[in-house]
Formats: structure tokens, C-alpha cells, sequence
């Protein structure tokens, strides 16, 4: 077992489908020759060829209505969107298509396709490399969306996302891509869609988090034993929606007190979501108010480093929230 | 359509006459049908009803060469002669428009027109008008890749091609030489809004700048679409690419069951179509070259009428869903 | 005064703003010598010409983004969406430009435009033409969303709307056009962005609505009190997006009580939002459980009145949940 | 160019000797602009480049005839030379590639090539490729709706055709005859992808599909863009409409500093675009006029290079935003 990144998970992930399925193809923008912007896919070309690792026209609604086509006529692509700030272009043909092949032909058309979308804030990425997404997606049965965090995961998820019959939205937080490695199982697994991980054992309060912010709530978790003790659960979705509510509710009765940290805009953001259920369904276990933390309600990240820094939650701020929530 | 000329014409295309019989019975199969639907709208059992008349000869023309369960269709809620040809009945169509649980298409889930068959490969349209131009060149790459010979023929109104999805579409089809053909059957309006506040230009001629034939036919000629749509399934099929047809028809009804079209195009103007209506006009030529006479026609109308009138009265008695329907199936299971 | 429909309402509304204001125009598919599928346009071209009540080709990202380049150019277009279904070719041009114009351009443009959209189920509409499209437009800051229910308020707010220096969405829920009439003041006159308005007063529980949903929580409000002696005070936001937590709070502390009824899938929706800003800021507060009633997680209404009848909460499910509430 | 030819067609295009030296001026300012932006992302102090080497002629051309903020400019990313032309200085674009709170873009907020400028008429650019399209097509409608003569220019990479923005917007400048003119900057690239795989047929005559004209033109030859763009201006201010321009240039540098063109492109081949640098083209041209000798050019650079080490030192010294700037403006008050 080697140890590899999140980037990497990712590649070798999508190689060894390619290997045990002829079926399955990559197809986006500079995914070919370049290996992709952000060389998630490179050298796939070459072991594939064009025909199975093609380079599309910057045409995001073609890119995913494409993808339908060929999963529609046995195969099993796997679009890139080059950033999700692009993937609005696409937003038609994943929630009112994609979405909805199979229960608008009462179940006689499946649509197995995965859509990968690089998110999250990056230094220098700006107003439109840097959105987080999620929140457009959420909300339509059909789909699934998916975030795994760690290298792992994200592998097994991937592959996963490919095998499953539905369209799959699968997300990777850009700054998660290099951010560290770790042991990466050598044989062919899966990491199932649909259930929660908890990282991390604790008693006084639940922290729900994903992509880049779950680092920084890990980050700070440890750091809470160590200065405070106190013991923090911290429990990762993987998969957004369809979500793993059984989970996240039996953490919360757990600890009576939850909090979820998210990189999206607060207000209208997944956290509502995760929120409303832990306050209907754990209310007479809570001892706190359910709280959110998440980016202020502007915009997305600035390209100038002082503004990005002031939008993303940072460890200071995560800290002041889970000390606040740990002492109510 | 010169007598002479067409008959030269037909047997050029190696069409028998029970070829053009063939034609002949699916185009007024639909006109029957969809007008059976317009009568079960009045009666309240039909909530909606939205039309293929006056574009049975572009669509019978068009599907003719299509070879049914192999090659995909992707087609556009005004298509039943197509579906009809491919192997829907009647019955299935009166199942859709009085939303019963049988509905091939939806089980009840869609308004009628939203087509889908998994064992004719009639891929499942929505409304959102033009997303099946992306899909199609997907899956006709897929016949590419593994180097089948399958086409797909892909559907829409002259309003279809306004939208983005439809040019990515014609680029990603060109640039690869895909299997291919986009059938635009321009009837003049969408809903309200006349051809030339919708299209710039030629939709015909735009096949041009992406590097692929464009050809303008008659719509109101079944032969004339045939053979359009032959030759451009044999291009796709030798592997040479696309091809975009624009059918120049009429949409002889109303938009839909919903629309008034008083408020917007003159009756003279309706009349005037009617005159070129492709059912009347194939059964002239027909008659002119021998092959159906007065009374053939009227048995042959005799006969779809029995039929549509039994299968319409069948679908009536079909049981509607059931209220828990709705649950399910969002997710298909692995 | 006189009575009139919401449909009425906005009608007259967009006449008089077209009468007051030469920059005020309308563009979209079938809004000219149709007057628009719903009719709401219906006079419009006659009174104002071609040119300032255009036909526009079938293509909504053009719709929105020539109306993001009128805006630019001195005009105040009111652009619409012939039904909210068909929103996602726009998605672009509305959360990732007109919603950024001011911010990104440090404040020096801004995007003055408004976007018309009916939404919701109607019998018949079937999958698309039934969405309840809010919880796309509801994480994007820059964008305002209002989905006013009734004519007096419609029509203050489309005024306040175009007016606005902001694009903002416009949501007006289809059943709701002919539903009933209501008196709707002649002289001009506003209603602001961003107030709630509180329909009953009540003791016993609040309920957040809109839409058509708020016509049944209303129905439903006045047979408890009589049947059951609940008194439910009945919350409607108006404005989604920046919300009114005030009005929103204020209500949920005072009776301790809250409810969000919403016609969307549930999971997801905005009644998330809604529901983790009570949660959090009302918590002391509370004596139950923030409670959400919503469609099911299933893509959309059907087309067989069976099923459409089952998916939207009725007045017995409202019921339901209300007395549930009530008497936790 | 022939000087021959050259010579005639400059002044067929009554253009003077101080025209030609203005549009050499700009040509040049941005190349030395650019190449700073290089040296500063170098240093670590951009730490993004995004550029317009190669384009300068086209750029410079199309700009020419464009009267600063009366007529509108929707600009892409690598349209600096236009952007200088208008009247944004060199310190403008260092203060955007270096991210400060001065910035006039966006005061920090976009990445640097974002431009806008609300008293020049340069409309607010993104990223998203393509949504500049029908923006521009309604801000030549606000003029046409006004009876104004004004016009617009909007500009891309061939990719940006791509997309369904271009198509919707290119049919709807058709229909309504509005003054907009498509600059499409054909620089071979799109990223990594090239142009074989990015555009079926050809861009220029797509524009007849739509009917109105699309001109192809020599994208290295500033003359020649402006001939066509100006052509294309008048049309539009008679009121006859649009005009669809692809300019042939190349992409001399990586597609920006956070690529590594290595992966997908011959070293030779940029040697061989590198040979037909817009910039020397037009100053050998200029040499063979007299307009400007080895002399002059020398002179004209050592200013232009004095002016951008002072803006660019001048700009450094500028503060960055304050944390607190990213919490507005998000709305505009009333
Ligand atoms: C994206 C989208 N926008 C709007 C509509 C509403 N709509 C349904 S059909 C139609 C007109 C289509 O005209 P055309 O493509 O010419 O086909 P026709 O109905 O004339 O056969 C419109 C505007 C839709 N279904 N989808
Ligand atoms: C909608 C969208 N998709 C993808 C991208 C990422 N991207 C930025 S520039 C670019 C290539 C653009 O190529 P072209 O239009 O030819 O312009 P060039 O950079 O060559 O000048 C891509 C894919 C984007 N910015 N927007
Ligand atoms: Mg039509
Ligand atoms: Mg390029």
C-alpha cells in the first residue's frame, strides 16, 4: 500500500476503471494531451487513446449532454468540468436531464455518467476559481453529489461513481488536491455513495464538515483535546445528497450539540440542510443551539490574498465557533 | 410533385409500392390518431394535446430509413408518426395523453409528446426544448467509438436550433464526423413567434460553416424527405459525418391544446396550408400513379379509424397511476 | 380601488412601470402579440411597440444575458422566463454575471434587471412545467429573489423590482394567477425588497410560507383556531433572498413554535435555511422542533392527477403537521 | 504586406502617418506592459499572467475605429492592447496583476486580464468564456431601440465560439440587424487544445448561416483588421447590422503563467508564429515607409519601457485591500 494524494487517488482511480471497463471513457476540456489543468488526468491519453480520452470543445452543456448520449448507448463516461464555476453551462442538461432519465421513462432509461468538478477557494483563483456549488445541486432527486476529502475516499467514491447506474456529481476541493497523502489501498475497492465517515471519536460536540474546511476542523479538533479537552466528533458526509442522515443524527444526540462548517457562502448553503435535520430530528437531545459556520454572503474568494483570507474560515474562526458551541 | 418526375424519383430511391403503402398508412395513422387525441381534449379526458399535423410527410420521410431497436432516435413531442413507425400504437398514445398508468413513455409521469421506448431506442425526451442535440452526438460517438455503423437521427423545431445546446452540438458533430442527422422541421412558429423573429438567416445553409452538407427539402414531400434522409444515413453510416436536413412544413393546429392561435396568425394563412396538406398531396400522387384508388383509400382510412377508435376506447378503461407512484423510480438500482 | 388577480396585478404593473419609465421594456419568448402563455403581457406590444415588448428567439441564456447588456446600456429590461422550468440555460448569465456585475466591478457597474419567472405545480404541467425553482437562486449573493404571493404585494414589488439597481428574480407561482382577487391599490406605489409580511397573528405556532403553499397554511390556520383553538401566525417571507430574519424571528420567539411549509422536494430546499436560521438564533426560545413540510425527494410533479395530487402537501398533510406542532 | 500594396491600401484607408504611429504605440506599449507582468509573476509578485503577445495587431486594429466611452467594448482576457488603447494606463494593469486595492478592474477582487471601466464603456469581464455574447448583442439593441449610433464590439478566442452564448447571440444580432461587431480571435489554442478539435468548418463563414457577412482576416496584419473592423463599424452604424470578423493570430506565450505549454505544443512551431510577430511586421513596414526608422523605434521604446518601470514600480508601492474590502459592495444602493 503507498501512500498518495488526493490528485493522485483520483488518477489511478480513474486508469484502473478505464482498465476493467472499456466502456468507461473521459471526456472535457484539456484532459487529453495536457493530462488536464490540473493533471488529474494525465498520461491517460496515452494508455487509452483519443477516442477514450478526448479532448471536448469548451462547451460545458455539450460536454455533460454528450456524456448522457454515450451512457444512453452502453458506456460509462466520465465528464470533467474544468472548474465548477464553469459547470452552470451544464446546469440544464444535469437537473433537468440527467437527473431524470430514469424516473421520466418510469424506470426504462438509466443514465450512468460521472461528472467531476474541481471546487473550492484557491489563492489566485478569484470570483471564478474558487465558487463552492453544492447548494445548486442539492436539491434534485435524482442525482447524487458526492465530496469525499481524503485520498482514500475519494478513490473508492470514484470508482463507486462510475460503477453506480445514476449520474453522479463527484466534487474535489481544489486545495485538497496536494494538500497531503495517505495509504491508498492497492487492490480494487469501493468506498460505498451514501454513508457519512467519522473521523474523529468525541463526546462534547458534533462538527459536520467536508473538502478543505474538514482539514481545518481536524486541525482545530486536536488542537481543542490538547488545549481544552475538549472532545470533538467530527464526522464527514462524503456524500452530500443523497445524505447519511443516520449517521450525523446519532453523533449529535451523542454529543447534544452541533456544528457545521462549510467554505459556501453561509446563507442558502448545504449547512441549512444539515442543520434543519439535526434541529428536527435530535431536538430533545440538543443542548446548544445548532450552529453553522461558512463564508461571509458575498460574492466568492478575491484574487487580492488579504480578501481571500478574510472569506475563507480560517482556524481562528473555527476555533472561536467550536469553543462557543462546547461551552454553551 | 410532377407525376412524371416523381415516379422517376421513386424508383430511383428503390422504393416498391408497398413502400410508398407504407408511408401512406403511417402518415394518415397519425393524422387519425392525433385526431382522435384533439376529440378525447373536448371530452375533459385528455388534459392535454399537442400536435403532429401538417409534419407527417417530414417525419414518415425521415424515419423511414431508420433501422428500429438498432439505430437511436431522439425525437420531439410532435413526432408520433415517427414513434407509430417505430413500433408504438395507438393504444400507447392514448395510455400518454390521458396519463395512465400504462403510458409506455412515462407511466403517466410526462405530459404527452415526451417519447421514450428502452426496446425501440426512442430516447426519453423532456421539454426543455434543444437538449437533445448534445445527447445525440454523444450517442452517436458511442456507435463511433465502437465502430459500429448505427446513426441517430435527432428532432426539433426551427426554434430548437435558437438555443445554444443545438449549435455545441453541430460543432462536436462536425469535428468528429459523427453518425448524425439533425431533421429541423420548420413549421413557421414557435407557439406564437414567427420563423423570422427566430432565426436568423438560413438554418439550412448553417450546416456550411461546420463543415457539413445542409439541406433545405420540402416537408410537405414525403419523397422529397425520404430521400434527403437516406442519403445522409448513408453518409453517416460510411462514416463520413453528419448532416442537418431543414424540413419546411406547417404546423397546421394550434401550438397545443393550451394555445389560442387567433391571437396571433390569420386563418387565411392556415387555409392556405391546409391546401398543401402531405397526406392529401401523397394520396393524389397515389392516385395519379395507380397504386391506391377512391375506395383503396377509403378502406385503408376504414381500417385505421376501427383501429384507433378500439384502441382509443381500450386506453379509457386503462386504470390511471396510483397515488404512490409518485415515489418512485428516482434511483435506478445497481 | 379595485380587485384583482395576481396575474392582473403584475400585468398593470409592468404597463404602468413602461408608462412611467421610457428605459423600462420587456423582452422574451411569445410575451408580444401572445401576451405571453399566461397572458400577463397581453396589451403590452400594442401600447408600447415591437421594440420595447420583443419577441425574443427560443433562448434563455440570451434572454437573461441581452438583458444584462441592455442594463448596461441605460435600459431597464424585464426579462421573462416562459416558465421557471426552463431557467437552467440562464443559470450562467444570472448567478455567475448579472448577480457579480456591482461586486466584481468593485461597484463601478451595476446589472438592473429583472427576471420573470412562473414557478410551481400546476395540474397538467407535468415534470417541467411544475418546478419550484427557488433553492438555485437562493446561495448567490448579488441576486435578489422574491416570490411575492398575493396581487397588492405582487405589484409593489415588481415596481420595487425594476426599480431595483440589482437583478433580481421574480417568482410568481402559477396557481396562484387566478386564484383569488384582492384589492390593489390605483395610485403607484411600492412594496419593499426584503419584508416579511405577517398574515394572522398567533400564539400557538408560526408558519413560514409562500406560494401556493401559503393559500393552503392559511386555509389550514383558520380551521385549526375555529376547530381546535390553535392560533397559528402565518409568515411570509416575500423576499427569499436577502431574507427578512427579523420578522422571521421575532414571530418564531414569541411563540416558541416554528414551521416552514414549502412546495419544493424537501431535502434541500430553502426551508433549510429558513429552518437553521430559527434553529440558531430562536433556540432559547423554542418549545419544539422547527418542523419543514415539503414535496418528496422525487424530480417533479407527474402529469397523472394521481400522482400530481400526492405529491403536493395538501390541506391535510398542513393540517397534520401544524397540530402536530401545536401540540408538542 | 507588400509596401507596394500596403502603401495604397493605408491611405485608401485615410489613415496617416500618425495613425500609423499610434496604433505602433500601442502594439508596443502592450507587448512591454505584458512582458513586465511576466518579470513581476517571476519575482513573485502576480501571481497571475494572462497575455496578449501575438495579438497585438488584431487587438490594436479592431480598436482603432472604436470611439472611447461612446461605443462599448466587451473585451476577453488578453485584450490589454485595447484596453491601453481606451485609455487605461500601464499602471492600471499592474496594479490588477499585482492584486491592489487600486486595481480599476475590480479593486483586487478578479484575476488580472477582468477589465472594466465604467467611464470608457469596457463592460465588467469574467471568466465564464462566452458570456459576453449576448451582453453585447442587448447593448447594441439599447442603441438601435434609441436610434443611436452607437455600436459594440465584442471579442473572444476561437473557443469562445464553442459555446452556446456565441450562437444564441450571434442569431439574435441577425435578426434584429444590430450594430454589434464579433471579433473572434483565432489564436489556434484553446489551452491546450487546438483548433481541429475546438472548430468545425469555419468560424468567418458561419456568419453567412445567419445572414449577415463574416470576414476572415490576417490576424498578424494590423492593417488588415483594421480595414475589415472598420468596414464592419460603419455597416453597423448605417443600421445594417452586424459583421462576424475572425482575425487569425497565434498564442506566442503558454495560455498563462499557470500553464506549461510544453506539454502540448512544438517548440518550432512557436518559433515559426514567432517569425511573424505582428509587432516587427508592422515596424518593418514602417521602416520601408520612412515613417519610422531604426532611430525613432529606439526612441519610441526606451519611452515606452521608462513609462512601464514606472508604473510598474509605482504600482508595487500601492497598498493591497484591506481584509474588510471583501465584504462589498455585493448590492448597489438605490
Ligand atoms: C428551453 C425551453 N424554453 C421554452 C419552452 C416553452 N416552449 C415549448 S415549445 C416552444 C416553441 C418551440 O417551437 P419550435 O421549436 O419551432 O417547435 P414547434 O412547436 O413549432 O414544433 C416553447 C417556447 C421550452 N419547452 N423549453
Ligand atoms: C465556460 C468556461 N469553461 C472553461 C473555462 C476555462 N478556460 C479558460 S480560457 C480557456 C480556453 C479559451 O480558449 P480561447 O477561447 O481560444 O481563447 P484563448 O485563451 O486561446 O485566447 C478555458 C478552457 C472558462 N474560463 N470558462
Ligand atoms: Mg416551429
Ligand atoms: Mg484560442
Amino acid at each position: 500500500m503507498a501512500t498518495k494524494s488526493l490528485l493522485q487517488a483520483i488518477g489511478e482511480g480513474l486508469a484502473e476503471e478505464m482498465r476493467l471497463d472499456d466502456t468507461v471513457m473521459v471526456l472535457g476540456e484539456d484532459v487529453g494531451r495536457a493530462g488536464g489543468v490540473f493533471r488529474v488526468t494525465q498520461g491517460l491519453q496515452d494508455e487509452f487513446g483519443r477516442d477514450r480520452v478526448m479532448d471536448t470543445p469548451l462547451a460545458e452543456s455539450l460536454i455533460v449532454g454528450a456524456a448522457i448520449g454515450l451512457s444512453v448507448n452502453g458506456m460509462r463516461p466520465v465528464a470533467e468540468i474544468q472548474f465548477g464555476d464553469f459547470i452552470p453551462p451544464a446546469f440544464d442538461q444535469i437537473v433537468n436531464e440527467a437527473a431524470r432519465f430514469h424516473y421520466r421513462s418510469n424506470g426504462a432509461w438509466t443514465c450512468p455518467i460521472t461528472i467531476r468538478a474541481p471546487y473550492g477557494a484557491v489563492h489566485g483563483g478569484a470570483l471564478y476559481h474558487s465558487q463552492s456549488i453544492e447548494a445548486w445541486f442539492c436539491n434534485t432527486p435524482g442525482l447524487k453529489v458526492v465530496a469525499p476529502t481524503f485520498p482514500a475516499d475519494a478513490k473508492g467514491m470514484l470508482k463507486s461513481a462510475i460503477r453506480d447506474p445514476n449520474p453522479v456529481l463527484f466534487l474535489e476541493h481544489k486545495r485538497t488536491y496536494r494538500l497531503l497523502k495517505e495509504e491508498v489501498p492497492d487492490e480494487d475497492y469501493e468506498v460505498p455513495i451514501g454513508e457519512a465517515k467519522v473521523h474523529r471519536k468525541g463526546e462534547d460536540i458534533t462538527v459536520v464538515s467536508y473538502g478543505f474546511m474538514l482539514h481545518t476542523v481536524l486541525e482545530v479538533a486536536e488542537k481543542l483535546s490538547e488545549k481544552h479537552g475538549v472532545e470533538a466528533e467530527v464526522v464527514e458526509p462524503r456524500t452530500l445528497y443523497p445524505l447519511d442522515k443516520e449517521t450525523i443524527l446519532r453523533s449529535a444526540k451523542k454529543t447534544g450539540k452541533a456544528l457545521i462548517v462549510v467554505e459556501a457562502n453561509l446563507t442558502g448553503s448545504f449547512s441549512g440542510e444539515i442543520s434543519a435535520l439535526v434541529a428536527r430530528e435530535a431536538f430533545e437531545w440538543l443542548d446548544a443551539p445548532v450552529m453553522r459556520l461558512g463564508a461571509p454572503d458575498v460574492p466568492a474568494v478575491a484574487f487580492a490574498r488579504p480578501m481571500m483570507d478574510a472569506f475563507v474560515p480560517d482556524a481562528a474562526k473555527v476555533e472561536k465557533v467550536m469553543l462557543e458551541l462546547a461551552r454553551y | 410533385m410532377e407525376i412524371k418526375d416523381a415516379q422517376v424519383r421513386h424508383e430511383d430511391l428503390g422504393l416498391a409500392d408497398d413502400d410508398l403503402l407504407r408511408m401512406h398508412y403511417y402518415m394518415l395513422l397519425a393524422r387519425r390518431v392525433d385526431e382522435r387525441c384533439w376529440i378525447l381534449n373536448r371530452q375533459g379526458k385528455a388534459p392535454f394535446v399537442i400536435s403532429c399535423q401538417g409534419q407527417e410527410a417530414a417525419q414518415v420521410g425521415a424515419i423511414y430509413g431508420v433501422r428500429p431497436g438498432y439505430d437511436y432516435l431522439y425525437p420531439y413531442y410532435r413526432d408520433l408518426a415517427m414513434i407509430l413507425f417505430l413500433g408504438q400504437s395507438p393504444r400507447h398514445q392514448f395510455l400518454s395523453v390521458m396519463g395512465k398508468r400504462e403510458d409506455p413513455n412515462s407511466g403517466g409521469r410526462q405530459m404527452p409528446g415526451h417519447f421514450s421506448s428502452r426496446s425501440l431506442n426512442i430516447v426519453t425526451a423532456s421539454a426543455p426544448v434543444g437538449v437533445q442535440y448534445p445527447q445525440a452526438t454523444g450517442t452517436a460517438l458511442a456507435f463511433k467509438v465502437r465502430g459500429e455503423d448505427g446513426i441517430v437521427l435527432v428532432c426539433g423545431g426551427e426554434a430548437s436550433t435558437s438555443g445554444g445546446d443545438w449549435h455545441e452540438a453541430m460543432n462536436f458533430a462536425g469535428i468528429h464526423d459523427l453518425p448524425v442527422v439533425f431533421l429541423v422541421q420548420n413549421n413557421a412558429y414557435a407557439i406564437s413567434v414567427p420563423e423570422k423573429a427566430q432565426v436568423a438567416g438560413s438554418i439550412a445553409k448553417r450546416a456550411q460553416g461546420y463543415g457539413f452538407p445542409g439541406i433545405e427539402v420540402d416537408g410537405m414531400d414525403v419523397l422529397a424527405v425520404y430521400e434527403a434522409a437516406r442519403e445522409a444515413f448513408e453518409r453517416a453510416r460510411r462514416g463520413e459525418g453528419p448532416t442537418l436536413i431543414e424540413a419546411k412544413t406547417y404546423r397546421i393546429t394550434a401550438h397545443s391544446s393550451d394555445d389560442d392561435d387567433r391571437r396571433y396568425r390569420e386563418r387565411e394563412e392556415i387555409e392556405a396550408w391546409r391546401r398543401k396538406d402531405p397526406i392529401a398531396r401523397f394520396e393524389r400522387y397515389l392516385e395519379e400513379l395507380g397504386v391506391l384508388d377512391a375506395e383503396g383509400k377509403e378502406e385503408v382510412d376504414a381500417r385505421i379509424k376501427a383501429e384507433v377508435a378500439e384502441d382509443s376506447r381500450s386506453a379509457e378503461e386503462a386504470p390511471p397511476p396510483e397515488p404512490g407512484d409518485v415515489f418512485g423510480p428516482v434511483y435506478a438500482g445497481r
